[in-house]
């Protein structure tokens, strides 16, 4: 369970003047939530924040390890990452990663992409576990509890926490609620569920009242912090 | 360790009585309020709970979460031309109410991970019975042959980060409601932090020696313990 | 999981002409998944056409179990129903459940509402079980598995899956995309995931392209007939 | 019972040998589409299996899922007035793609529900190794210093209605990718139903005594059997 860390202030203090006031208490050893899929949806100018501010020792929980040189990619050739969790490391442009990876020196954890998402969707809806048919009988299998349900193995699965979760989403009102656009959409609504503080780069702030709330994706009450990166 | 049944050994002289005359549920509701923190999200319980509601500072940025799908629910609608009754808006007492600037709706698995999964701040339910260690009852009597209904009262119980209670301390035979254990089935285990009543604001949990008194209103504390035993 | 039964009619064939249409072939036995919250969202005229279509010995899924003489209590009263799954039978104006109830005549599963919504959910999702802290300690665990995950006891609840849901929805379009209005998406979009088929009334039925692909609630895979009850 | 290590026993002459050459990507993935029924909604796999979706008929209602967030994905965007590059709106092989009229989006744990819990009709996946009893190896070649990635891979294999998988049938050393089981770590165990190659279209899966011969091309099922031996 997500017991949140909430700030008493008024409600419309969620909005931080910038990205390096938005993540100056992450700490080292902090397990990171980091949205998009590959470049679609990545909060770059939050991963280039958490860059400068420092935190090392940390997991990094994302669908992908990297590319090129930059965001992620830079992170991990900074020497910040401890371990990586994700389902798809191996991109033509993952040269940092496969590097460090087949140098012993960053730990991965292979996650099949749905279980990944689940994991973290249990974590931010109060599931202590679930039984998942995803991998069974696989080497991602082994290790874990196999329990057959209705005549299917299915491997337990555990949910997957964050301290911290860094998404973007393409606009935000000043209580946090968001929308998405497209397939950018992704990880942003899992992550935000599943991390004790949530930083939100956003194309654009409006007005309370602004959004209508029956295209709400992701509430503000998952929201702590949020930064217009245009 | 105390010798009361029900409350943790403490100076008793030392909890301040607030109030001349027990609490009337408005006040209860009232004293409820003043507890939550700017900017909470609270969720209500049906019944008495959902008094509390017109005791929030407007400028608390305080949220109303409706388990049947809401957050930044507004107040009953009256059915006048500010607030007609809209037959597709009501809170989880299923009582039309109004929809304040802000709102978002979702469904049922997802309004039911966010109260399971730790986010709401505050939740307050009432309740029949509540165990000095937290226990609490309220949603059947055990009586064989009342229909049972459980609707979301487990599902909050488990899920706020704060679970406080509001109820009349003594049943109508006299009997207190604050027990030693319950008696009636359970709605969840060591779940309640704190009960609101007319006669007093105590803590409980399953890690204190005994209910703590708070606050008293129209007794001292030290005649409600004797009350108590 | 669900295995859903496909129409390989073409894609705008799932708008029925009429409600009998739509509920020609549910069959006796049948699990019926029905939405609303009370009466908030309730498909009233999905219900009055199964109590016309015939179909006896069913299990009924439903937050409630009935309201006043019509809808669920008048399938109830017309002796239709073997068991009834839902969260809170006892309302003010349940007396056609209660007499049921009490005479011994009708079934009773009673399940906390989240755990009802995340039963279906992990019905729709291919989850085979999952462990929940609701109820856990209380008489709706009895006999239950309960297993400890983070300190906290936990229930092992199994997925819950209908043969046949019945929703209502604000809008479609001829796809079968829905959208919903205010508190009455309550279970419609977590039933149209967890059951065979898919039956929803619809208060208004619009062109492919008329609902904003960022805004469906309800995407039209789940949706397997539509029927327009303004 | 039959005595070839891959093929159950059938009457060879009866399975029809229907292209005098073995088919191009194209024309397997033609093949597959042809074989997908009106108003099905499918995945289609990185790599080769997204060339299916060039040949499924444009009134036939086939919708396409991709695992990133999306129903009736389009086909690639081409950077033209008429369909210009968003970078917002990819496949799951991160190629910009279009929208097509009654689309929608939604999130990860969403999608990858759709797709575990039984909602998509057909999923078409490349493949390293199928085995005769379906069992799928396509994520990992078990090198020791390869760097591995699952992506969806393993998520798709247990949640379609009808997995079929698109390869040539020999890798380049000349070996069968068919295989009596598979030597490459699992994707998943006994999902895969048919196999659609260059040489021949195969049904596979744990029911079965064997590989079924359903369709050869470029070569008699008699020849095929014995260059499978």
């Amino acid at each position: 369970m997500i017991r949140r860390r909430r700030s008493v202030a008024p409600m419309t203090a969620r909005v931080c003047d910038d990205v390096d006031a938005a993540l100056a208490d992450v700490p080292d050893g902090a397990t990171v939530l980091i949205g998009g899929f590959g470049k679609v949806g990545m909060p770059v100018a939050l991963v280039d924040g958490l860059i400068r501010q420092g935190a090392s020792d940390l997991v990094i929980v994302s669908n992908n390890a990297g590319n090129g040189d930059t965001g992620i990619a830079a992170l991990l050739a900074a020497g910040r990452v401890r371990k990586v969790v994700c389902s798809y490391p191996r991109q033509t442009d993952s040269w940092v990663f496969d590097r460090l990876y087949r140098a012993g020196e960053v730990e991965l954890e292979l996650v099949p992409q749905g279980t990944l998402a689940e994991r973290m969707r249990a974590a931010g809806a109060g599931i202590g576990a679930f039984y998942c048919p995803t991998g069974a009988g696989t080497p991602l299998a082994e290790g874990k509890e196999v329990r057959d349900f209705d005549g299917r193995p299915h491997v337990l699965e555990l949910p997957l926490r964050g301290d911290v979760a860094l998404i973007r989403a393409h606009r935000a009102d000043r209580l946090g609620n968001l929308v998405y656009r497209k397939t950018a959409r992704n990880f942003g609504p899992v992550m935000a569920t599943a991390a004790r503080t949530v930083v939100v780069e956003v194309g654009d702030v409006v007005e309370i009242g602004a959004l209508d709330p029956e295209t709400v994706v992701t509430p503000g009450i998952y929201v702590d912090r949020i930064v217009r990166v245009p | 360790m105390s010798d009361h049944p029900l409350l943790a050994a403490a100076d008793l002289d030392a909890v301040p009585c607030t109030a001349p005359e027990p609490l009337t549920p408005a006040a209860i509701a009232a004293r409820v309020a003043r507890d939550i923190e700017p900017g909470s999200f609270v969720n209500l319980g049906i019944g008495q709970p959902t008094l509390v509601a017109d005791h929030l500072p407007p400028d608390a940025g305080i949220v109303l979460h409706t388990e049947n799908g809401m957050l930044h629910m507004g107040p009953a609608a009256t059915g006048g031309p500010e607030d007609p009754i809209d037959p597709d808006l009501t809170n989880a007492g299923k009582q039309p109410v109004t929809e304040r600037p802000g709102a978002s709706y979702f469904h049922q698995a997802d309004s039911f991970a966010m109260m399971r999964g730790g986010h709401l701040d505050v939740c307050v339910l009432g309740a029949f019975q509540v165990s000095v260690a937290g226990d609490l009852a309220n949603w059947h009597t055990g009586a064989p042959d009342a229909v049972p209904g459980v609707g979301g009262a487990m599902d909050l119980a488990v899920g706020a980060r704060r679970l406080v209670v509001m109820m009349t301390l003594f049943a109508k035979d006299g009997s207190p409601k604050l027990v030693p254990s319950c008696t009636y089935p359970l709605t969840g285990v060591g779940c309640v932090q704190r009960v609101y009543t007319d006669a007093a604001i105590l803590d409980v949990g399953p890690h204190l020696p005994g209910a703590v008194l708070v606050e008293t209103f129209g007794i001292t504390a030290a005649e409600l313990a004797a009350r108590l035993r």
